[in-house]
């Protein structure tokens, strides 16, 4: 409350101080000086720049270490990384990863199922830490939204079309990276 | 063109009179449900300027590339028309639906006898200054009955919080505006207006400081907005009176109402502090100069100033707790109040200041 | 053409709508107290019209001096209903029956 | 002058109240020396008072002392009248007490109240003073009054026994009536002449005389005679005549110094001295005189005959007393005043004498007052007896003695009235001589000679009694034997009251008999003339015959005179009318007024009828009021409706 | 003609909204219904030229009075069934009475005349007059006395209301917001000088 009447101050200190203080105290609050000094602060910040980022047009930068949307990579002939050796299921913290694997035609090991539940996953990368072919990574990619109930299961397909569209980037971004790990 | 106006000379005086009342009464409502539209644009931008933010800056005027997100309140207003109602089940239905018309209609009905010009006044009453605080008290049934209403707990308890605050500040109001009567001799506001011409010295907003703060103040604690906002308490009573409210009954009855009292009273201050549509040059400039004038505009700027202090000090200061707001109401601002009508009844006894009693 | 006695009756009619408003509620406190008001109310018209009528203005004065009255009387008869209530967790008139002879 | 005849009763109040009120601080000597000194000191002014006025012809003094209150015109005084009569008065009175004081040493020597006795006897000789000694009327009622008390108090003084205290109450009621009289009469006297004093109101008595009472049915009275018989009727009942006499047997309840104090010598005097003193009243109606007359007549005979059956020795002088109080009244009755006063100082001595003896004998017999248990005194208490017989024969008149000259001289002056009824009185009075004679004598041979009826052991303890009770009986026993000698002369004949005791001449019987008067020797010679002298002797001699001679005889005679003796032993049923009849009636009478009156008129009516009908009242209202806040605004309202109504209908 | 157009529709609101607050169930009901009955009170003043007190009726009662009649209706719990126990048995005798009084006060009015002549409107008013001003002139002069107890008496009500309904709480907490404001750091920090501790 801004405006009282002001009392000495506290028994025990010196005459002169206490009642310096306390006209201090009292002009100050009679004439509403701190309240002032807030309009005064929020005054000037009025005129201050903004902060604001536009995000649509703008986008503030990224590290090629950000961990976004999932991705499974292939090697260049076009082959999947994956072997199925269910690392990344097993280090999993949110239990976001479901591995199915069986032997494919050409008699490799391969997932027959691998689907990463959106809503589970706390993106801490454990998942790409632990792949021993770097077949599971995390793109930079966070604008992406889900319309429909279940789009939040990254299905093997969804994941490997992921990993086929930014191909590019993923490769840049590990490169970028490489020297550091 | 001719002959709608031909029509019009052939009908009666009065009914030509009337229709024109009339239009007028719209004129000046439409006018201020658009100011509202647009202060509720401005606020959002001005806290966001405060808080280094840009505000609302997308909804442009028919796409045009200007004036970016000036719409933005005619969207809102869009929105909520369109939006369901929503009855809740145990509720007074009637009332709940009656509640956002009985505080929309004094907010609005007060307008009838503001001056926006020497020439220009819906009703030019003597009781002006009365009738304006009047319909102001009225304004707490709207808040009230949508509290009880709505058959809800945190509703009526911010309908309560509401309606004490504005009841405990009308009295600081009423004795502020005690103040501008005496100072004034008359309760017309035209006559308020008039009597302060003759200057910046001359508006009583230099001998009545304190009670032009004190009025101000009160009119935020009226109008409860921020910091005198507990009765919506977020945090503790969800959002007050209107928790139950949604669609087009939460826009007349929070929206507008709100804003157009806000506006009010920053009129009223305005009017009676600092010489309504008087000249802030007059004594300055030659009394034949343009900016010497009295003008709607001066009028316009001065509104515009103490609404800026609206949301400047709610962008400002952090909300109130409910006990110490009351004690702020009666235990501060009335005694504070009569003290300052006790000293202006002094200083027009010794014929200090420009007073018409004494 | 409105007349004085318009008025007259029109209070006379409030104040019997008032009369039989204690009788048919007389159970609730706070009705009988707005009644009262009503009442008073008509008296107050009846005031104001004679004052209006015969261009005396000692009519309105009294008026005033009503409406402050009742004022302070609906203040003080609140409070107590208020208290009543913390009291008896009702405000029936049945349960105030305290002052029986 | 005016000094010591203040001094006169000042000095026994003064000593009443030492003994009174700080009794236990002076102590038992203290009391009665202190009292006696005051009634010393009384005495020893009363006698040069008198011999100022008797034999040194001092004017007559008559001046107020001080103003109690003046009220429209009514000035209520106390002042003196001093005269012949007052001085005679005043000397008697201090003389008797001094001798009752002396007495009261002895006969009281055991008893608790000894200071509280002498301080009342003190204040009894302080109240007779003021009313012999008043020179109007406020005074003399206050002296009345006083004395009335004050007999109360003594009457009553051994406040432990049932009967002292009926007796006081008795004495005290048939007081009452009297004092009613006596106060109408005041009033009268004061209506008529506007003042308290004497002096004014015998200056005015021939105004009274003009003016008339109606009074019952009818009869106009002369004023005159109201105002009289209303002061006799006071007399009567201080003197005790009949039929307000009752009291007076009844106090001899008290101890007996004051029996002989206050119903011998002086209180019961103060009736006569009154209507002496009023002479000149009563001078002027004839009618009044006559009752006083009638009255006294039959008091003197008839409450002898009661002497003669008393066994009780008091008692015996006590219907002696009324009998010779009688004897006054009807000396009054025929306007011998001077007859009546001689006659009262001379009884005032002898009687006094008698009551004394008495006491001496009941002292001596361990306050045995039956005579019956009694006999043959007469060698254990020789000055009693002696003095006692010289009181008895003072008493029955013989001849020599003090109350030979006064009786005899009243029997002569009743015979020479000519007033209604003095045919009547004369019977009466002559006939009362053998009878005073006979119970005297009775008496006397029945306590002091004959067979010793005591029983033993108090016949042991028989002895004479001390030299304060002795003293007083030889004391008073010499005035009664030899002042009938030296007073009858100049008080009877010799115009000792003169001025002061107004007769008129129709009436002058003294005057009559003065003519014959030489001396008193010569007076005495006569008395063999007349037959008074012989009855009392038969009187003597019956007794003789009956108690020591044929002790048996009466009660043959007793046998054979049943009912005679039936109503004399019921004092002819005076107590018995006044107990069942008068108080009866009055109780039934007071009941009727308790019932009606009382309870049912003001306590059931009026007071519990008030509280019911606020009760009642407030049982209604509470209905009203309910309560419930909606009645009272319906009460409100209907009323108002009512009322809006009730204007519009009278409008 | 305007007149007696607003009268009759002004009256006749009035009378159904004091209807309203005889018959109606819910208290809250009631007390709008007065509210009402007031605000056309006020207006019917208006139309008699008596604007002071028109606009202090609202200023006062529905501005202050029945809000609280509203506030103690609203928190106050009441059983509505059991308040409108005996409506229908007091009825009759209500309206009886209210019918006795109406007649009454009709043939008052109608049949008394009451010495005014009744068939005319009110004296007009001189221009320029102000009711409120003249009103004022009224009650500063001849009604001063009267005026400053009307004062007296309402704080006597506001302290009388007040002391009735106050109550002390246990365990209710309140804040001396002067000692706040006068409460400086040097009250309550202390600041100390603590040497480093060595490592031996």
């Amino acid at each position: 409350m801004w405006l009282s009447v002001v009392p000495c101050g506290p028994v025990g200190r010196g005459l002169k101080d206490s009642t310096v203080a306390s006209l201090r105290n009292l002009t100050k609050t009679l004439l509403l000086g701190e309240l002032l000094s807030g309009l005064g602060l929020t005054f000037k910040y009025m005129w201050k720049p903004k902060f604001t980022v536009h995000y649509p047009e703008e986008k503030t930068p990224q590290s090629v270490r950000y961990r976004g949307l999932h991705a499974l990579r292939r090697y260049p002939n076009g082959e999947e990384r994956c072997i199925a050796c269910k690392l990344c299921e097993a280090v999993c913290p949110a239990l976001a990863i479901t591995i199915e694997s069986d032997v494919s035609k050409d008699g490799t090991r391969r997932t027959t199922r691998y689907d990463i539940d959106l809503f589970k996953c706390i993106y801490c990368g454990f998942c790409e830490e632990a792949c021993p072919v770097d077949a599971i990574v995390e793109t930079r990619i966070h604008e992406y939204h889900m319309e429909n109930r279940g789009e939040n299961i990254m299905t093997k397909d969804k994941l490997l079309a992921v990993g086929d569209r930014f191909q590019a980037m993923i490769t840049a971004d590990k490169t970028a990276d490489a020297p550091y790990r | 063109m001719a002959t709608l106006l031909n029509y019009w000379m052939q009908l009666p005086t009065e009914i030509q009179s009337l229709i024109l009342m009339v239009l007028e009464i719209i004129g000046v409502m439409l006018a201020v449900v658009v100011l509202v539209a647009l202060m509720t644009y401005a606020e959002r931008k001005v806290i966001g300027f405060i808080q280094a933010r840009h505000g609302p800056n997308q909804i442009r005027i028919f796409g045009l590339p200007f004036l970016k997100g000036v719409a933005q309140p005619f969207a809102d207003v869009i929105k909520l028309l369109l939006k369901e109602v929503i009855v809740p089940t145990k509720s007074d239905k009637v009332l709940f639906l009656v509640a956002p018309l009985l505080a929309l209609v004094p907010a609005l009905s007060t307008w009838a006898v503001v001056p926006f010009s020497p020439s220009f006044v819906l009703a030019n009453i003597d009781a002006g200054l009365l009738f304006v605080l009047a319909l102001t008290s009225l304004g707490v049934y709207g808040i009230i009955l949508a509290g009880w209403a709505a058959n809800s707990k945190y509703a009526l308890l911010g309908a309560m919080r509401s309606a004490a605050q504005i009841v405990a500040y009308e009295i600081a109001m009423g004795f502020a505006l005690v103040g501008v009567l005496m100072a004034a001799g008359s309760l017309n506001l035209s006559a308020i207006v008039e009597s302060q011409s003759g200057g910046v010295s001359h508006w009583y907003w230099l001998w009545l400081f304190p009670l032009m703060v004190i009025y101000f103040i009160s009119g935020i604690a009226e109008t409860n907005r921020a910091p005198f906002d507990v009765a919506e308490g977020e945090s503790e009573i969800v959002a007050g009176f209107h928790v139950e409210y949604s669609g087009a009954t939460f826009a007349t009855l929070f929206a507008l109402p709100e804003y157009a009292n806000m506006i009010l009273v920053a009129t009223l201050a305005a009017l009676m502090f600092l010489g309504g549509w008087l000249s802030p040059l007059q004594g300055v400039l030659p009394s034949s100069a343009a900016f010497a004038q009295p003008s709607f505009i001066w009028l316009a700027l001065k509104v515009a100033l103490f609404l800026f202090c609206f949301l400047w000090f709610r962008a400002t200061f952090p909300r109130y707790r409910y006990d110490q707001i009351m004690r702020l109401g009666w235990k501060v601002f009335i005694p504070l109040t009569i003290v300052w009508i006790g000293v202006e009844c002094g200083l027009a006894w010794f014929h200090v200041g420009p007073w018409a009693v004494g | 053409m409105i007349g004085l006695p318009h008025f007259l009756v029109l209070a006379g009619v409030l104040f019997s709508i008032a009369v039989a408003g204690i009788f048919l509620n007389r159970k609730n406190v706070i009705v009988l107290l707005m009644c009262i008001e009503l009442m008073l109310l008509a008296v107050n018209f009846n005031f104001v019209a004679f004052s209006r009528w015969l261009g005396d203005l000692n009519g309105q004065v009294f008026v005033f001096f009503i409406l402050t009255v009742a004022a302070a009387e609906s203040a003080i008869g609140l409070a107590i209903l208020v208290v009543l209530f913390r009291e008896r967790r009702s405000i029936n008139v049945d349960s105030l029956n305290r002052m029986r002879g | 002058m005016e000094q010591i005849y203040l001094a006169i009763p000042l000095a026994p109040l003064l000593a009443a109240l030492l003994a009174g009120l700080a009794g236990k601080w002076i102590g038992r000597v203290g009391a009665h020396c202190v009292t006696i000194l005051g009634v010393a000191t009384a005495l020893a002014l009363s006698l040069w008072v008198f011999y100022g006025q008797v034999f040194e012809g001092a004017p007559r003094y008559n001046a107020t002392v001080y103003t109690w209150l003046v009220s429209d015109g009514l000035s209520m005084q106390i002042g003196f009248l001093i005269d012949h009569l007052t001085a005679l008065m005043m000397v008697v009175v201090t003389f008797v007490s001094l001798m009752v004081h002396i007495y009261t040493i002895g006969y009281m020597h055991d008893d608790p109240g000894y200071q509280r006795f002498f301080s009342y006897i003190s204040l009894f000789t302080f109240a007779m003073l003021m009313l012999v000694m008043s020179n109007n009327f406020l005074q003399l009622f206050f002296g009345w009054e006083a004395v009335g008390l004050v007999s109360y108090l003594l009457i009553g003084f051994w406040f432990t026994r049932p009967s002292a205290i009926f007796a006081n109450m008795k004495a005290f009621l048939v007081n009452r009536v009297g004092d009613l009289g006596f106060l109408l009469g005041i009033a009268g006297v004061v209506h008529y002449t506007g003042s308290l004093a004497y002096s004014d109101a015998f200056q005015a008595a021939p105004e009274i005389l003009k003016h008339s009472l109606v009074l019952f049915n009818g009869h106009a009275w002369n004023a005159m005679t109201v105002i009289c018989i209303c002061l006799f009727i006071g007399a009567m009942g201080k003197s005790a005549q009949v039929p307000l006499h009752v009291w007076l047997p009844d106090s001899m309840e008290g101890p007996t110094p004051i029996s002989a104090l206050i119903h011998a010598a002086t209180m019961v005097t103060a009736g006569i001295f009154m209507v002496a003193r009023m002479s000149p009243l009563f001078e002027l109606s004839p009618t009044a005189l006559s009752v006083v007359l009638v009255i006294g007549a039959t008091t003197a005979l008839f409450m002898g005959f009661l002497g003669m059956v008393a066994n009780d020795i008091k008692r015996v002088v006590a219907y002696s007393t009324l009998s010779q109080l009688g004897y006054m009244t009807v000396a009054l009755g025929v306007s011998a005043y001077s007859a009546a006063i001689f006659h009262l100082m001379t009884h005032a001595f002898f009687k006094a004498l008698l009551f004394l003896g008495a006491g001496s004998v009941i002292v001596a017999m361990h306050h045995e007052q039956d005579m019956r248990r009694m006999g043959g005194l007469r060698k254990y208490l020789p000055i009693t007896y002696v003095t006692s017989l010289l009181g008895a024969l003072a008493l029955i008149g013989f001849p020599g003695f003090s109350g030979f000259f006064s009786k005899d001289a009243l029997i002569e002056a009743v015979g020479e009235s000519h007033a209604v009824g003095a045919c009547y009185a004369q019977w009466c009075v002559t006939a009362g001589v053998f009878i005073t004679a006979f119970y005297t004598f009775r008496m006397i041979f029945m306590t002091f000679h004959g067979t010793e009826r005591m029983d033993a052991h108090t016949r042991e303890h028989l002895h004479e009694s001390p030299w304060v009770v002795t003293l007083p009986l030889v004391l008073l026993a010499i005035p009664s034997v030899f002042i009938g000698w030296f007073t009858v002369g100049p008080v009877l004949f010799g115009g000792f009251f003169d001025g002061v005791i107004t007769v008129a001449p129709a009436h002058d019987v003294l005057g009559h008999l003065g003519h014959h008067f030489e001396s008193p020797w010569r007076f005495l010679l006569e008395a063999f003339e007349a037959p008074t002298l012989y009855l009392a002797a038969s009187g003597v001699a019956l007794a003789w015959l009956f108690y020591l001679k044929r002790p048996e005889w009466p009660a043959k005679i007793t046998a054979r005179l049943g009912p005679v003796l039936s109503i004399l032993e019921h004092k002819y049923g005076f107590d018995w009318f006044n107990q069942q009849v008068l108080a009866g009636g009055s109780r039934l009478l007071g009941q009727a007024f308790w019932r009606v009156g009382d309870q049912w008129l003001i306590d059931g009516a009026l007071v519990n009828g008030s509280a019911k009908t606020v009760d009642w009242l407030a049982h209604a209202t509470r209905r009203l009021q309910s309560g419930y806040l909606y009645h009272y605004a319906f009460v409100m309202i209907i009323g108002l409706a009512s009322v809006l109504a009730w204007f519009l209908w009278r409008a | 003609m305007l007149t007696t157009i607003l009268f009759y529709v002004f009256a006749s609101v009035l009378v159904g909204a004091a209807l309203g607050v005889v018959l109606c169930k819910n208290p809250v009901h009631a007390a709008l219904s007065l509210v009402l009955a007031f605000f056309n009170s006020a207006a019917l003043w208006l139309l008699l030229q008596a604007e002071f007190l028109g606009i202090v009726l609202v200023l006062v009662y529905v501005g202050a009075v029945m809000v609280l009649f509203l506030f103690v209706v609203m928190m106050l719990d009441i059983n509505i069934a059991q308040m409108r126990e005996g409506f229908t048995r007091y009825a009759p005798l209500g309206v009886l009475v209210a019918a006795i009084m109406v007649a009454e006060i009709t043939y008052v009015v109608w049949v008394r005349h009451l010495g005014i002549d009744l068939s005319v409107w009110a004296p007009a008013m001189p221009a320029g007059f102000s009711n409120t001003k003249a009103l004022g002139a009224v009650l500063y002069t001849d009604y001063l006395l009267p005026f400053q107890l009307a004062a007296v008496v309402l704080l006597v009500a506001i302290v009388g209301a007040i002391s009735l309904t106050m109550r002390k709480r246990a365990g209710y907490k309140q804040q001396d917001i002067a000692a706040q404001v006068a409460v400086r750091w040097q009250d309550r920090v202390r600041v100390m000088k603590v040497d480093s501790e060595q490592v031996r």
